[in-house]
């Protein structure tokens, strides 16, 4: 999906939101429609550069599945300037839209025929919530479905409809925790990698991916490889400073790699070794 | 949203920031379509009880300055501070390396004593009062200035750099001010300015303040280098009423 | 029928400071006239104890952000007094140059900015805008072309970083210097405009004449800024700068946070039209022909008359401005660097800032650090004079309505031009 | 076309028809060092010149541009610069630069505001008739160059040979048609000053070889050096804007007073400063100066060298000249490496 090359690679494409819904106190969700009426045509673990006229651009991943057609979803945290101006739209407004850039999920891959083990924390749901549906609506092309989700508190919980529709799918294990409850959580509480032994890994079927915090994938993998899981059945989507999105400005660099390039979706095998990763 | 008041007040200073703010020029006809100025004694003759910015350039002196700074922070929803006077205590804190007593009577003599020559302590604005932005510089850059009222009309933080001049001033292609044994606090103060200075010839005086975390022990090998002393260095750094950091080299 | 006058205008507004006016009055007989001054002092002389030389231009040059190349230039020639160094005629002459920038930029946002809105019955510049647009667009011509003046020279607008003892940190190029000619040449028709504009105005400006005197630099066969001694309408004889503490007496009073002075009377004045009375004969064709234009005359004594002077005046700098150019593009731009080796030394210097003439002394230890510094700002030295013109001007026009007199006294506050800041930052050991 | 050979009268005559011809922005003094600027008269051309203070990355990619402007929230329009100019006397090193940007412009996503310059401009090159102080092209390979520009210049006594290599140099040496071919003897004597370059611009002297460059910063990230030298780092970024070679940068918005148009903004940035890696909630993925020190290093002799297999450092000398801190000699920190932690 490159631009042509005499086309210029920061020329937002204009787009209109179509929906926009408060999800926490600080998170937004958003569905955008191209003006083109083309698809997107990403992949799940893509992002796009979402640009604010006069505020600038921020890279946002996309949250929903390829199979939506027509438009697609995102999760937008209040965090800056972009971001707070994101959740000032209403419906009908106006953004600038490039992308889709970067690596994504290898749903079509690796993933294909195994078992899946999702481990997302806070708003790493939002990128592995695109794969998350993709392999759902490819039900038989996978194995055993396992989801771990992990927030703050449980206001921080995303996607709580979509949660339950993922409970009641065939072979899948939905598992959730919260750091800290409160008075009305039932639910297990606890840092997410107390989920892993309630459920059963199979480390030559598996493939795990894995989205969160820069703190919450250290401990994670350390797990993972306790299960003797393989660093290649790893996926991890990594979230750095980005300016341009297509390997130019430098800020994303995780030692020699470019986030916007060679991920932000990386094997875990291939940056094991790559000290700034993790 | 309809636009925001604001108001201007002045402590001790040189006024040379308002100074930069008619220095606009027809610019500030823009200005006024994007804010309504409610008051600004040295435009203009209104005055106002209520705004929703307070710009507040100078340096608090006097206990009654200190009094009067707090009743317009409580008016005021935003509070900016404009200029070094402001933003450090700027030229004026020079005068704490004295003791008060010795400087009344080193400028009126047997007339210190009179009770409206008081004087205090020099202080920012925001070791007064909360300070909700800062537009450093002595004087302030009005260009900058004009992009942080336009951020502040849509919504925006402003960019403020947090890398040092020495950025801006290579970006103009100067020499250092360093290859003429030159004491350029350039690495170590804030940018933003275009480097001005240091493009005229002149080493950059610090007046926006130090970096978040100037690396002073560096400093002081580079003086070293160049057969100045930690004295120098120092001098300099306090002439803008520049923080601790910059003290304690 | 009985009638009280009160009269309390705090912080008088369009000024660069903070001056109180109060008049309080009872059937016609005064109580209480006054000039205050309540800015809060500075204490500059009592800061730069300590600094090197290197650093007092930076310093100082905050006293006041008006006259900040003024400012700069007293104290550098100050230092090359003390420390026997001479700057090259390039220097000398370029240094006038850039000190010509401040006066057209104060000049025109002085007359432009704040004197015109009283004329015009506006309590700013704004309103203006849209009821004489294209006087508030000459007038921003002019006072850009001083600042981008300045800029060029001074290395930036306000507080200027180009100027050091002994030369200059950065010379302008010859390129930059033709540049300048042009929009200097380019600009004399916008003062015409100005000067016809304030002339249509001239009528409402007060008729009210009190004998004075008047204090500026004088040098023969020049209307001087920058040399020379310290001449006065009182006398012939002059002083040199190094001596001026014998003219301005300082002294406290009660009312003022800012230090008055007296010379050969109770008070004096500096200023546009100071430099007038004293230069008159020297002013350049274009300039006389204006000042003519006006009816100005030598000898002048209405206060409300600076406003005019200083429309003469800025015809007169970017008159002299032009040759002083041709004189450095005829003689070439000779690449220098300053070069100051420190010594022990007592040296002062008096330059014209816009709003009168300025001293600056300081004596150095043979670091060149400085151990006493004396500064004695314009506006301070009119302080007694404004005062002294409220106790004639009052009994004249007490009959009139309060607001009128009210207006009249802000008037008269501001035709002086007045930079309470910097006034407030004067200092002076002797007290009398 | 063979190699004129040009008088030093017949050269400015030469320039000055370019001048004429297209805008040439060319080597020229400031003060007593040298800038690329725009070339209004040939006299005021300096090829003896040292080394520019800003390398000529800034005709392609400038400290400040805009990228495109927008009228409204969807409203975005692309700022192309494509005037064509001619960029007149680059020293060898500067042209490996320039060769090097261009692949990395170029390369996965084409950057049209970079190559719209860049195509837009012929490159005349000139070897190096003076040394600065700190330059160690010679160790780098780059003290001469056969390729990656239009003309080259060479100064033989008191001549030039100009010599064009591509069609577009060939078309601005038409005019030369009448100018006498470069004989034997200077070319001979072109032959020897390159020699010489190679040899002589080793102001400092790189021990370990170019092939083993990555491999040994591939050995050496925990070298104590990267915390030495960085305990002296003001984080102040200099080293970075004045080398041929980066090409970081940040992206801004601005606007106009009616708050709805304005235009989005490059300007250089650098992995040097304090928080080239800061993303939100303030966590900075690379918070150590020795930490940013080390990625400039790695960057220069690894990581670009990853990519397109080139070191990143043409041995300008510039960083050398520019740290106020004097630690951003690569030559000595390449060095340090060779020897045990
Ligand atoms: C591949 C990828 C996918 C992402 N997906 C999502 C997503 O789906 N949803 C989501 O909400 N976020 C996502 N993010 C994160 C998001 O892009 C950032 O939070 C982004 O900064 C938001 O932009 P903003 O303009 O709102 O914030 P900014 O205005 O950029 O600021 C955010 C905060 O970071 C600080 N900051 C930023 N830059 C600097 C700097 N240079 N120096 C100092 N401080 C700085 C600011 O002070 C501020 O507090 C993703 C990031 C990446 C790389
Ligand atoms: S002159 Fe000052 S600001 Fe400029 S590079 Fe040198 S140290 Fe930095
Ligand atoms: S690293 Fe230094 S020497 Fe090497 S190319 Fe960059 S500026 Fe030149
Ligand atoms: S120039 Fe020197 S001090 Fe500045 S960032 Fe580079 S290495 Fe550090």
């Amino acid at each position: 999906m490159k631009p042509a090359v005499n086309g210029d690679i920061y020329l937002p494409m204009p787009a209109t939101a179509v929906q926009v819904a408060p999800m926490t106190a600080s998170e937004s969700f958003f569905e955008f429609r191209l003006d083109s009426g083309s698809d997107l045509g990403h992949m799940p673990g893509q992002f796009v550069e979402v640009s604010i006229a006069g505020q600038g651009e921020a890279p946002i991943s996309i949250s929903s599945s390829p199979t939506l057609k027509g438009s697609f979803q995102m999760v937008v945290r209040n965090v800056g300037n972009v971001s707070r101006a994101m959740h000032a739209l209403k419906p009908g407004d106006k953004a600038g839209i490039r992308g889709p850039f970067g690596t994504h999920f290898p749903v079509e891959t690796a993933m294909k025929g195994r078992d899946i083990l999702f481990i997302c924390g806070g708003i790493g749901l939002v990128p592995v919530r695109s794969a998350i549906h993709y392999v759902f609506e490819h039900r038989r092309d996978y194995g055993k479905v396992n989801i771990l989700f992990g927030t703050k508190t449980p206001a921080d919980r995303l996607f709580t409809e979509d949660m339950e529709r993922w409970k009641v799918q065939p072979d899948t294990t939905f598992l959730e925790t919260v750091d800290r409850g409160d008075p009305r959580w039932k639910g297990h509480t606890g840092v997410i990698t107390t989920l892993l032994p309630d459920v059963t890994v199979d480390p030559a079927k598996t493939v795990a991916v894995i989205c969160g915090p820069p703190i919450m994938y250290k401990f994670v993998i350390m797990e993972l490889r306790k299960r003797e899981l393989d660093d290649d059945r790893i996926y991890i989507s990594l979230e750095r400073h980005m300016k341009c999105g297509v390997g130019k400005c430098g800020h994303c660099q995780v030692n020699g790699l470019y986030v916007c390039q060679k991920g932000p979706v990386f094997r875990y095998a291939d940056v094991s070794a790559v000290r700034e990763a993790i | 949203m309809s636009k925001p008041r604001v108001a201007i007040f002045d402590f001790a200073c040189c006024e040379g920031c308002q100074l930069q703010i008619v220095n606009l020029e027809e610019e500030i006809l823009d200005l006024l379509t994007v804010v309504q100025p409610v008051e600004w004694r040295e435009a203009m003759s209104d005055h106002s009880e209520s705004y929703d910015i307070a710009i507040v350039e100078g340096s608090i002196t006097r206990p009654e300055d200190e009094a009067r700074l707090k009743q317009i922070r409580e008016r005021a929803g935003i509070l900016i501070a404009l200029g070094a006077c402001a933003t450090l205590g700027g030229v004026n804190k020079l005068k704490d390396n004295f003791e008060l007593e010795d400087v009344k009577r080193c400028v009126y003599g047997e007339a210190a004593a009179m009770p409206h020559l008081a004087t205090a302590r020099v202080k920012a604005v925001d070791e007064v009062v909360k300070v909700d932005f800062k537009v450093h510089g002595c004087p302030i850059n009005n260009k900058e200035f004009a992009a942080i009222v336009r951020c502040l009309a849509t919504g925006k933080t402003p960019v403020i750099p947090s890398y040092p001049v020495c950025v801006e001033c290579k970006k103009r292609e100067n020499v250092c001010r360093y290859e003429y044994q030159e004491i350029c606090l350039g690495p170590l103060t804030r940018a933003g300015c275009n480097a001005p200075c240091p493009s005229a010839g002149f080493w950059c005086f610090g007046c926006r303040g130090a970096v978040d975390e100037p690396n002073v022990n560096a400093a002081r090998d580079v003086m070293a280098r160049y057969g100045r002393t930690v004295e120098d260095l120092k001098s300099r750094m306090l002439l803008f009423g520049s923080r601790q950091e910059f003290a304690n080299v | 029928m009985s009638r009280t006058i009160d009269i309390q205008v705090h912080h008088v507004t369009r000024i660069e400071g903070h001056g109180t006016i109060v008049l309080n009055a009872k059937d016609g007989a005064i109580r209480k006239i006054e000039w205050q001054v309540p800015e809060a002092p500075r204490f500059f002389e009592a800061m730069v104890r300590g600094r090197s030389w290197e650093d007092i231009q930076t310093i100082v040059s905050r006293i006041c952000g008006i006259c900040s190349v003024t400012h700069s230039l007293a104290a550098i020639r100050a230092i090359e007094n003390a420390m026997n160094i001479r700057g090259s005629e390039q220097t000398e002459t370029l240094r006038m140059l850039t000190h010509y920038s401040e006066q057209l930029e104060s000049h025109s946002l002085h007359v432009g900015y704040l004197v015109a809105p009283d004329l015009l019955g506006q309590k700013s510049v704004v309103p203006l805008a849209s009821s004489h647009p294209d006087l508030v667009k000459t007038v921003i011509r002019i006072h850009r072309l001083g600042n981008q003046w300045m800029e060029l020279l001074a290395g930036r607008m306000t507080h200027p970083v180009t100027l050091k003892p002994g030369g200059f940190a950065r010379l302008p190029a010859e390129t930059e210097l033709r540049d300048l000619q042009q929009r200097l040449k380019d600009i004399v028709p916008a003062l015409t405009t100005l000067a016809d504009a304030v002339l249509s105005l001239a009528g409402k400006l007060p008729a009210f004449d009190r004998p004075t005197e008047y204090v500026g630099l004088v040098n023969p066969g020049e209307y001087t800024f920058y040399h020379g001694d310290i001449g006065s309408t009182d006398t012939r004889e002059t002083v040199s700068p190094q001596k001026f503490e014998s003219v301005v007496n300082e002294y406290v009073t009660p009312q003022s946070t800012a230090k008055w002075t007296r010379w050969h009377r109770d008070s004096y004045a500096v200023g546009s039209l100071a430099r007038y009375n004293l230069n008159a004969d020297h002013l350049l064709p274009l300039a006389k022909e204006t000042a003519g234009r006006f009816g100005l005359k030598k000898g002048c004594c209405n206060p409300y008359m600076n406003s005019v002077a200083q429309v003469v005046e800025t015809v007169q700098i970017v008159e002299h401005s032009l040759q002083l150019i041709d004189r450095l593009l005829t003689a070439g731009i000779r690449p220098e660097r300053p070069k100051v080796t420190p010594k022990a030394g007592d040296g002062a210097a008096a330059v014209e800032a816009p709003r009168g003439i300025l001293f600056h002394r300081y004596v150095f230890d043979e670091n060149g650090v400085c151990e006493r510094a004396n500064l004695c700002i314009p506006t301070n030295q009119n302080h007694a004079n404004i005062q002294k013109d409220f106790e004639a001007l009052v009994p004249r026009i007490i009959d009139r309505s309060q607001d009128e007199i009210r207006h009249l006294l802000e008037m008269l506050v501001r035709s002086y031009d007045p930079c309470v800041s910097c006034s407030t930052h004067c200092l002076d050991v002797e007290f009398v | 076309m063979n190699a004129k050979k040009l008088c030093l009268n017949a050269m400015q005559a030469w320039v000055e028809s370019l001048i004429g011809k297209c805008r040439v922005i060319g080597v020229q003094a400031k003060g007593e060092r040298f800038v690329f600027a725009p070339l209004t008269r040939a006299r005021d051309l300096r090829l003896d010149y040292d080394v520019t203070l800003i390398p000529p990355k800034a005709c392609f990619l400038p400290p400040q541009e805009t990228l495109l402007t927008f009228t409204g929230p969807a409203g975005y329009r692309s700022v192309v610069d494509d005037e064509p100019f001619i960029l007149l006397g680059v020293h060898p090193y500067d042209v490996a630069a320039i060769a090097q940007m261009d692949r990395l412009f170029e390369q996965d996503y084409a950057d049209v505001h970079y190559l719209a310059r860049r195509r837009g401009a012929v490159l005349i090159a000139c070897d190096i008739q003076t040394a600065s102080p700190n330059v160690f092209a010679g160790c780098m390979g780059t003290a001469t160059a056969d390729e990656g520009f239009d003309i080259l210049l060479t100064r033989v006594g008191d001549h030039y040979l100009v010599d064009a290599r591509t069609d577009a140099g060939k078309a601005l040496t038409d005019s030369l048609a009448s100018a006498p071919d470069a004989d034997a003897v200077s070319l001979a004597r072109r032959e020897q000053l390159w020699l010489d370059n190679r040899k002589l611009l080793r102001k400092h002297d790189l021990k370990p070889s170019l092939a083993e460059l990555p491999g040994l910063l591939e050995r050496s990230y925990e070298h104590p050096v990267w915390k030495d030298k960085a305990r002296h780092c003001f984080s102040c970024g200099s080293c970075v804007m004045v080398c041929p070679t980066c090409y970081c940068f940040d992206v801004q918005d601005e606007v106009d007073w009616d708050l709805k148009c304005g235009r989005r903004c490059r300007t250089w940035d650098g992995c040097m400063l304090k928080d080239f890696a800061t993303v939100a909630g303030a966590h900075n993925f690379r918070k150590d100066k020795a930490d940013r020190y080390r990625h400039r290093w790695y960057r220069k002799g690894k990581y670009v060298y990853d990519k397109i297999g080139q070191i990143a450092c043409v041995g300008c000398g510039r960083c050398v000249t520019a740290c106020v801190a004097g630690i951003s000699n690569p030559v000595d920190v390449y060095n340090r490496l060779l020897e045990a932690p």
